[in-house]
């Protein structure tokens, strides 16, 4: 079965060579695009299922594992490896995102059909999967980094698609530097991690960096503050996800992602790219659990991620309550949810995490897909406020839609977000370090119930307070879509439900699946579904996600919204901290005022500075060449011509004088030679020769 | 005064009044005449020399006057010759029309 | 003998002078006749007689004539009337001047040779003549080459040929 | 210095006498004087009877009386001739240069006086004893070319300019070969004084005939270019061209008359009698006997006796011999007697070289091959030279 692991790399290459060749395909081929692009991927869901398949069946305390590198770049005496790696974590993930990514490349054929760039989108989206692909399988940091990089472009070329739109062009650009500042954390790890352990290869039959040994001698290194080497590089390694993943500080630029077109936000800003920090961190898991010998207690950099993953959920839960536009209430959501995997790394473990990110991809992917649908059937309207009663307008729809909405809040028991949602509450509740991260998931449960059932009442309930008398002009009326969306929808809603029964208390299999050594796996065990501590936390849980739905409809769903003008009811309650919520926080506004005026006053220094100094310097330096020029130029006028000409010209006369005397008439000669003969006798008689 | 001294002091004025006249006659010839002179003066010195110098047996003194006597035949005539060739060319025998070496 | 020979010396300084100021060339030429024939004088007095008698045989025998032939093959009207002396006139005389100034300084400054006047006989003949055909033999041949060779050359300089502003005449068949 | 001992050398000869009388300061000079004095007197009288033999000697070779009406057989002409010179008027060309006009006749006989001085007439009777005696008379006979210069150029005629250029020509071209010819008796004698060649010509050969130097190949050949040589110099006969009466009337005399030309005169025939005298004394034994019983005659007789002869010859020689032009006289002096005379002294030069030969035959031997030496080229030359130059048109440079 090893033979595929070689065959692996094909993987991501397909759609990357699908990505060159649309590059080039002209314009109007749409046809070659749609399906050379949604070919591609389906070979490689192929061979990601035959590479999952071929896991299944490991033993062994890691479970199964495949490595292949190869020598890439000689220096000097170094050599760079890169190479990849096939695993559970990134076989799951293989599968998850070529799955998925399927579906929206089947649902954006219908939904971009009136796009004339259709080829140049189907372009970009080969090329995000590929790379996407590539960022999973990588065993070496830098091959991982660079496809990271990779995923950073494609995302800012998607959320950019529309790059008319200038809101578009600032989204894609705002996306691009924030996620940059995120990776600059994770470029210095990766430097410090080659400067410390010599290979930024994970696992090289024992060499590599996130192996065992290796591990074990960051651990043993302390830096600045106590912490340890691998604490250090842990952390800036979540300063590289919490960009990619838009975790508190660098959330800002995936609400505004939402101006790409909606499968793009479906793909990237629910199902994948946001995923990637996370999984990131999972593959990168050993570092961050890396303890000194002896050392008790939660490591560092895990309780780091805990709390930030918890405050994340929180905020964004907050100000995803305050919005009116559909698209971004499902953004602040997804932010949310980042923030649940988050905790759920840093309390439960990859696995917990990991299952957490998985029903989260197929619940949010249907939502956002839903909101496509809702959408392209309200020919582009995203403001709720102008939405309402698309139940009876868009049954399957709305069917899907509530499902997933459901699946989100974390309806107890039929839906999959429940059982994530409930393992990383468990996990939690047991976590050793704090309770604060356990109440903050509660809270976060709760708001999440809400916003969520204030969205859904806004947009399928009450009348439709769209264009007025909309009903009677045919051309205005929302529509259903027609099925080349709603299939995708459906398939996802399926998967919504039925992939929570993986993770069950009772039959833990992805975790086990994930990690073999935490969690064992002995077949079904009810026992433990129904242990007292598991059904307390269940129960407590399901009381937290009613309340939150019950309120939800008790703001809104009493009374039907006819005004699309009408304040929130919130906004009622409590106008200050509603209006607050609504300006998100003024995050913006904050990063305004600080980094972008910091940056903006280190450019005009720098300005000023080139302008002055260095300019007063090149300015200096021409003139003083022109100054030596002139210089030259009148040394060589005055000094040298006029001294030259004047020697000449005294030379000559004093030729022309001594030239009189050479008469060649004879006399005078032989007067000159007697005159000298006489001096000469003069000078020998008295000259001291006496 | 000793005859010596007489002597040479006779040599030095023929050599002098020669000297001048080569010096300021115009006529070639004359001024060749005057080289003569000079020679005459030298070859009187060499003899006052000879003859109150105390070497009087040795016949150098006399032998070398006839040198310079014979020598002095031969460039005479040569620049007579000369003089002539050179009057035949020019017509004139002033020296200093004779300036077409002019510098 | 102090007697014959200032008069001697006058008499030829005299004569020099006259030779080379006169105005008259063939004067001139006299006049150098008679200096020489005094400097014979002179050289008899101090008892050289071959040497003056070579003196008179070759200056005033051969070397007088020619200047004298020489002085009569270039006369021309121009010549007796140009004013005989190079200007500046002044010059050559006080450069002349100079010179023998120097001369007599260096006579009387020198110091004086011993008195050495013996009336010893002059050199007999024979004696000049083994001096000259023993020790100065390679002079000898040298100056009888020598007045060989200035023979040729004068007869070839001084050759007519045709002076080329007449060219009326044919040169010789 | 002078030698003083030059008068008193004769047995008894006056010069003792007087001596006494005379302050010995003065002696030297009183020698000098009287010996000029005796010198001026004797070649005078010598002079005067010359100019009256030439007369009847050349009449008579033209079968003519010649002088005969002063005195018995005209001998008072020459007194005759002298006293009409004397009272002749003197004239001087106005055009003439008063110096040189004048001073030429005196430099033409006072150093012709001196060169007599040098020649030794008897056993004893030599006025100066030079070693260097014929150099000294050499030198005095190239004092009158200047004298000719003088007396041509003083004159300022055209005419007496052209014959002193011609006569000057003559003189030093003649000068040469006269040298060479002394040179022989030099190399023989081995010394330049002339008593000292006399000397050398002392002792008989065998049968009693005098050594003389005109008994050798050499000394023959000598003589005769000395003899020609002194009739160049003395401008007699054939190379009487610059004073000949024929063409340019007395030559550079012409504006001389009266005492003047007299002196001419005297100086032309001193200098016959002074070149003969050196011949005889080079060539003909000076004052020695020719032959060994005649030796008890005094020896100024034998001098006088030979000066007489040859004063004859040259007498006999202006009477037949026809001129010579000018271009002839030259070629003759340079191409001819010029080779000879070095012929001459090479044939000299072998005579002494083999003297040593004492075998059989040897003087024969000497005699045939310097004489060849000589008489052979003189052949060869004479042949080539004068009848090429006779053959040939005679070109005029500057006449057409």
């Amino acid at each position: 079965m090893n033979d595929l692991v070689n065959q692996l790399w094909l993987v991501p290459a397909l759609p990357l060579l699908a990505a060159g060749v649309l590059a080039l395909t002209p314009r109007h081929r749409r046809g070659l695009a749609a399906g050379l692009a949604i070919g591609t991927l389906a070979l490689s869901l192929v061979l990601s299922v035959a590479a999952w398949v071929s896991t299944l069946g490991a033993t062994g305390p890691d479970g199964f594992r495949a490595v292949r590198n190869f020598p890439w770049l000689t220096w000097g005496d170094h050599t760079l490896h890169l190479g990849w790696v096939l695993d559970p974590l990134s076989a799951v993930m293989l599968v998850m995102v070529s799955f998925v990514g399927l579906v929206i490349f089947v649902y954006s054929t219908g939904y971009m059909a009136g796009d004339e760039n259709f080829t140049r989108f189907f372009g970009f989206l080969s090329l995000f999967a590929g790379a996407m692909l590539a960022v999973v399988m990588a065993n070496s940091l830098v091959l991982l980094f660079a496809a990271w990089e990779l995923v950073g472009l494609a995302s800012y070329l998607l959320i950019g698609f529309w790059f008319q739109k200038p809101a578009a062009a600032a989204a894609a650009r705002k996306a691009f530097l924030t996620t940059r500042v995120g990776d600059l954390g994770l470029f210095a790890a990766m430097l410090w991690l080659y400067d410390a352990t010599g290979t930024l290869v994970f696992f090289d039959g024992g060499r590599g960096c996130l192996e065992a040994p290796a591990v074990a001698a960051l651990a043993g290194q302390t830096v600045m503050g106590g912490l340890t080497l691998s604490a250090a590089l842990s952390l800036l390694v979540l300063l590289g996800a919490a960009g990619k993943s838009g975790q508190v500080p660098l959330h800002v630029w995936l609400p505004d992602a939402m101006e790409g077109p909606t499968p793009v936000s479906a793909l990237i800003h629910a199902a994948t790219m946001v995923a990637a920090g996370v999984f990131l961190v999972a593959r990168l898991f050993p570092l961050f659990a890396a303890q000194p010998e002896g050392a008790s207690g939660v490591p560092p950099a895990l309780q780091a991620v805990a709390w930030l993953g918890a405050v994340t959920a929180v905020f964004a839960a907050l100000i995803a309550v305050a919005q009116t536009d559909l698209k971004r209430i499902l953004a602040y959501s997804t932010v949310s949810q980042l923030g649940y995997m988050f905790l759920g790394l840093g309390v439960g473990g990859v696995a917990v995490g990991m299952f957490h990110l998985l029903t989260h991809a197929f619940f949010k992917a249907l939502l956002f897909l839903g909101a496509g649908a809702v959408i392209h059937g309200c020919h582009g309207e995203q403001d709720i406020r102008r939405l309402g009663g698309l139940g009876r307008l868009m049954p399957v729809t709305f069917a899907t839609y509530a499902v997933g909405m459901m699946a989100l809040a974390g309806v107890p028991l039929l839906f999959s977000g429940f059982w994530s949602k409930e393992a990383i509450l468990h996990a939690a509740h047991t976590w050793p370090a704090s309770p604060g991260p356990f109440y903050l998931g509660l809270f976060g449960a709760l708001l999440t119930a809400f916003y969520m059932t204030r969205q859904v009442v806004f947009v399928f309930f009450g009348p439709y307070r769209g264009e007025k008398g909309a009903p009677t002009q045919p051309g205005k009326v929302p529509h259903e879509s027609p099925p080349l969306l709603t299939v995708p929808l459906i398939l996802l809603a399926a998967g919504a439900i039925l992939l929570g029964f993986f993770g069950t208390p009772a039959w833990p299999g992805l975790q086990a699946y994930l990690e073999p050594a935490r969690v064992g796996l002995t077949g079904p065990d009810l026992a433990r579904l129904v242990s007292a501590e598991a059904l307390k936390l269940m129960a407590l849980s399901t009381a937290v996600v009613l309340a939150g739905l019950a309120l939800g409809w008790w703001c809104y769903g009493r009374r039907p919204l006819t005004d699309p003008t009408a304040p929130d009811a919130l906004e009622l309650a409590q106008p200050g901290l509603f209006r607050l919520l609504r300006e998100r926080l003024r995050v913006d506004e904050l990063y305004e005022a600080t980094v972008v005026r910091w940056h903006t006053g280190w450019a005009a220094l720098g300005d000023r500075l080139d302008r002055w100094v260095w300019g007063g310097l090149v300015l200096l330096i021409q003139g003083l060449t022109v100054g030596l020029a002139w210089l030259g130029r009148a040394l060589d006028e005055f000094g040298v011509n006029d001294g030259f000409d004047t020697a000449c010209e005294r030379l000559r006369r004093g030729g022309t004088r001594l030239a009189a005397t050479a008469t060649g008439r004879l006399p005078g000669y032989l007067r000159g030679a007697m005159a000298g003969a006489a001096a000469l006798g003069l000078l020998l008689l008295w000259g001291g020769c006496r | 005064m000793s005859p010596l001294e007489r002597a040479l002091v006779v040599s030095a004025l023929l050599f002098g009044i020669g000297l001048a006249g080569a010096l300021t006659r115009r006529n070639a010839i004359l001024v060749l005449a005057g080289i003569e002179l000079m020679l005459t003066a030298v070859n009187l010195n060499v003899i006052a020399f000879w003859r109150h110098g105390g070497q009087t047996a040795s016949a150098a003194g006399p032998a070398f006057v006839l040198f310079v006597i014979a020598v002095a035949a031969a460039e005479t005539a040569v620049g007579l010759a000369l003089i002539i060739a050179w009057f035949r060319q020019r017509r004139t025998v002033q020296l200093d029309e004779a300036d077409t070496l002019k510098g | 003998m102090e007697t014959a020979f200032t008069v001697l010396a006058l008499g030829m300084l005299v004569a020099a002078a006259a030779a080379m100021s006169l105005r008259n060339l063939i004067h001139c030429a006299l006049c150098l006749v008679g200096a020489f024939g005094g400097a014979a004088g002179l050289f008899l007095t101090l008892g050289a007689e071959f040497v003056a008698f070579a003196q008179v045989l070759v200056y005033v025998g051969a070397i007088s004539i020619l200047i004298v032939f020489a002085l009569l093959l270039t006369s021309t009207r121009a010549v007796e009337t140009a004013q005989p002396w190079v200007p500046p006139r002044g010059l050559g005389p006080t450069v002349a001047g100079l010179v023998t100034g120097l001369l007599l300084a260096a006579v009387g400054l020198s110091p004086g040779l011993p008195e050495k006047t013996a009336a010893t006989s002059a050199v007999s003949v024979q004696e000049l003549g083994r001096e000259l055909l023993t020790r100065q033999a390679p002079a000898l041949l040298a100056v009888g080459l020598l007045l060989t060779a200035a023979l040729i050359g004068a007869v070839v300089v001084a050759l007519r040929e045709p002076p080329p502003t007449s060219g009326k005449e044919e040169p010789p068949a | 210095m002078f030698a003083v001992e030059t008068l008193n050398q004769g047995p008894g000869s006056p010069g003792q006498l007087w001596m006494q009388w005379v302050p010995l300061s003065w002696q030297p000079a009183a020698a000098a004087l009287l010996g000029a004095a005796t010198i001026v007197a004797v070649f005078a009288g010598l002079f005067a009877l010359t100019t009256w033999l030439e007369r009847k000697g050349l009449a008579r070779i033209q079968n003519r009386p010649g002088p005969n009406r002063v005195g018995p057989a005209g001998l008072l002409q020459p007194a005759a001739d002298g006293l009409k010179m004397l009272l002749k008027e003197d004239i001087r060309p106005w055009a003439a240069d008063p110096w040189v006009h004048t001073l030429a006749p005196l430099l033409k006989v006072v150093p012709v006086f001196c060169a007599l001085a040098v020649i030794p007439f008897g056993r004893h009777l030599v006025a100066l004893h030079l070693d260097a005696g014929l150099v000294f008379f050499l030198a005095m006979g190239a004092i009158t070319e200047v004298a000719l210069f003088m007396a041509g150029w003083g004159s300022r005629n055209k005419y007496s300019l052209l014959g002193a250029m011609r006569a000057i020509a003559q003189l030093i071209s003649y000068e040469v070969p006269l040298a060479l010819a002394a040179l022989t008796a030099v190399l023989a004698a081995g010394s330049l004084s002339l008593p000292a060649i006399v000397d050398s010509q002392a002792g008989w050969y065998p049968g009693g005939l005098a050594r003389w130097h005109v008994f050798t190949p050499w000394g023959l050949a000598g003589l005769v270019l000395f003899f020609i040589g002194t009739t160049a110099k003395a401008n007699r006969a054939p190379f009487d061209l610059p004073e000949g009466e024929s063409e340019i009337i007395a030559g550079h005399l012409v504006e001389y008359s009266g005492f003047k030309y007299a002196l001419f005169f005297l100086g032309e025939y001193l200098l016959l009698f002074g070149y003969s005298a050196v011949g005889i004394t080079l060539f003909l034994g000076g004052w020695r006997a020719p032959f060994a019983w005649l030796d008890w005659i005094p020896s100024p007789a034998w001098f006088a006796l030979k000066l007489l002869a040859c004063i004859a010859w040259f007498i006999w020689l202006r009477g037949t011999v026809p001129r010579l032009r000018a271009d002839q006289l030259m070629h003759f002096a340079w191409k001819f007697l010029l080779p000879l005379g070095l012929l001459a002294n090479a044939a000299a030069l072998l005579w002494q070289a083999t003297a040593g030969w004492d075998f059989a035959g040897a003087s024969l031997l000497r005699w045939g091959l310097a004489g060849g030496l000589v008489l052979v080229p003189y052949q060869v030359l004479g042949r080539m030279l004068l009848g090429a130059a006779a053959g040939r048109p005679r070109h005029y440079r500057f006449a057409d």
